[in-house]
């Protein structure tokens, strides 16, 4: 890029007149390219901004996408600089290294902080709220979802070759019928100890899963205790207290 | 300075509901003086030719477009206020009939569900109430103002929809 | 379904200025139908009780907060919080053309800088990606939506002119 030092008074009024006329900013560079004889390393960035504040300050009603185009125009404008600043580096690295212990290298390049600070744009996030539409392709999803889990539950049951017993049936459903259980052959035994052994109908994987879990859930709610002396032993519960329950 | 024009204002600009105490600490007014004033802000907004209304939720007031302009403007707005996970808890509400088991829900959406009800609740779109062991769902006032139409009603669409 | 409210609402939810053509696309009213409404509108919010004005721009209208309440509520809008050192950091990752290499931020930043990008990092402003010993720096689609200019147009923008 050519360095090409050209007067053009009143320049960067210009480009502020520009950058609030025209709404997008992109134009305001292209207008600053587009000016026959000025080249955009000439505009003088601490002077755009003065004219900013300026008219800051002049304004009663200040439009916030000003502000956040003044700062693109100001970061592009700076872009352009610093591409010509790394022309020059080799030469210059004393000059970069100097910079870079500067505490306000913004304004080393000609850019007020103060413009950066201007530059936050208001902007809303407007949140709408949901249609019925919505609503009903969310309950769509949510069988989607459901219908998906199932399949893979046949799936899984069928490489695993066992059948997993009620595995659908809700866990409340089933922990309140094996207490019923529990109780009934407490009632039929004279017992307040049962064996576990005695409520699964037949000996087998499936069928001890299916009245295993249910008692451990009984047991973490505190309905029951079971006990065990040791490992393979026989399992035996009881009530564990006689309960002001139901 | 307007007070009620302020307070309009920054229920226009946020992005979340408001409550009283945050309103007031905005617009350094008394809570007293500011719930007359919403008051107003709400009748008025009341009227058809209005397009927002000013609803009071647990979590505050905001404004909300009227349910019956919410298809028309649903490009404008990509946001919605309800995540795609909140929507489903909330449509499963529904479809399973109210009031409606939380482990119902669960059933379909999983251990997430239990963090969703939660959300519903402060939203004010659901409530739950303990019954022995479980918690039971069902619908406010709040969500058959938010969708416009009765529990009834959207049920009968979904079953149709669905 | 009232045709002054359901302008409203599109006014209301839309983050950007609606044209007289896209209001008229939303709706489904004729432009000479839309034009008096929004007239009225316009006049309507005008009473000082009002917190927002209908403006028109060459983009089209937008509701705008009047100018006298935008300090008291500037702190609910979102990422209000951006400090001026963040907002440079922000600047240069524009101005020295992404994806930039977090040591060139830091050259003109100093060593503050590394904690603006963790900041920006996390307000989802940015993203950083580590490549090889260094890390770069991309902006998101949040960026996109906070400053309504893709990164690619700005991209373009930069690549045409610098």
């Amino acid at each position: 890029m050519k360095a090409k030092q050209v007067e053009q008074p009143k320049a960067e009024e210009d480009i502020l007149k520009t950058i609030i006329e025209k709404e997008s900013w992109e134009d305001v560079i292209y207008y600053i390219v587009g000016l026959e004889q000025l080249n955009p390393w000439d505009v003088d960035l601490t002077r755009l901004t003065e004219s900013f504040l300026k008219f800051a300050q002049s304004v009663k009603d200040l439009d916030f996408r000003i502000p956040a185009k003044v700062v693109f125009v100001a970061a592009i404008l700076l872009r352009l600089k610093a591409d010509y600043l790394s022309i020059f580096e080799e030469e210059e690295d004393d000059e970069v290294e100097k910079m870079l212990k500067e505490e306000k290298p913004f304004a080393e390049l000609g850019i007020d902080p103060n413009l950066v600070q201007l530059g936050y744009p208001m902007r809303r996030v407007p949140k709408r709220q949901v249609t019925l539409e919505e609503l009903i392709s969310a309950l769509r999803s949510a069988l989607e979802v459901r219908e998906r889990k199932e399949e893979r539950v046949k799936v899984l049951r069928g490489q695993l070759n066992v059948n997993l017993p009620h595995e659908e049936e809700d866990m409340t459903i089933r922990t309140e019928k094996m207490l019923k259980e529990i109780d009934g052959l407490m009632q039929k035994l004279h017992q307040d100890k049962i064996e576990f052994g005695q409520i699964v109908k037949e000996w087998k994987r499936d069928k001890v899963i299916e009245k295993f879990i249910p008692m451990l859930h009984l047991e973490h709610d505190g309905k029951i205790s079971s006990e065990q002396e040791d490992f393979f032993k026989k399992i035996l519960i009881s009530k564990k207290t006689l309960q002001s329950k139901n | 300075m307007n007070k009620k024009a302020l307070l309009e204002s920054a229920l226009f600009v946020s992005d979340k509901p408001l409550s009283l105490a945050k309103l007031a600490d905005i617009t350094g007014l008394p809570q007293d003086e500011i719930k007359p004033l919403l008051e107003k802000i709400k009748v008025e907004h009341e009227k058809d030719e209005k397009g927002m209304d000013l609803v009071e939720t647990p979590e505050g007031y905001e404004f909300r477009i009227k349910p019956q302009y919410r298809d028309k403007i649903v490009k404008l707005a990509p946001m919605a206020d309800l995540s795609e996970g909140l929507l489903r808890t909330l449509a499963l509400a529904v479809a399973l009939k109210p009031p409606v088991k939380q482990s119902s829900i669960v059933r379909y959406q999983g251990n997430k569900a239990y963090s969703y009800i939660e959300q519903l609740e402060k939203k004010g779109l659901i409530k739950t109430e303990k019954f022995s062991r479980t918690k039971v769902i069902k619908l406010t006032e709040e969500f058959e103002k938010y969708f416009g139409k009765s529990v009834d009603e959207l049920k009968r669409i979904l079953e149709v929809k669905a």
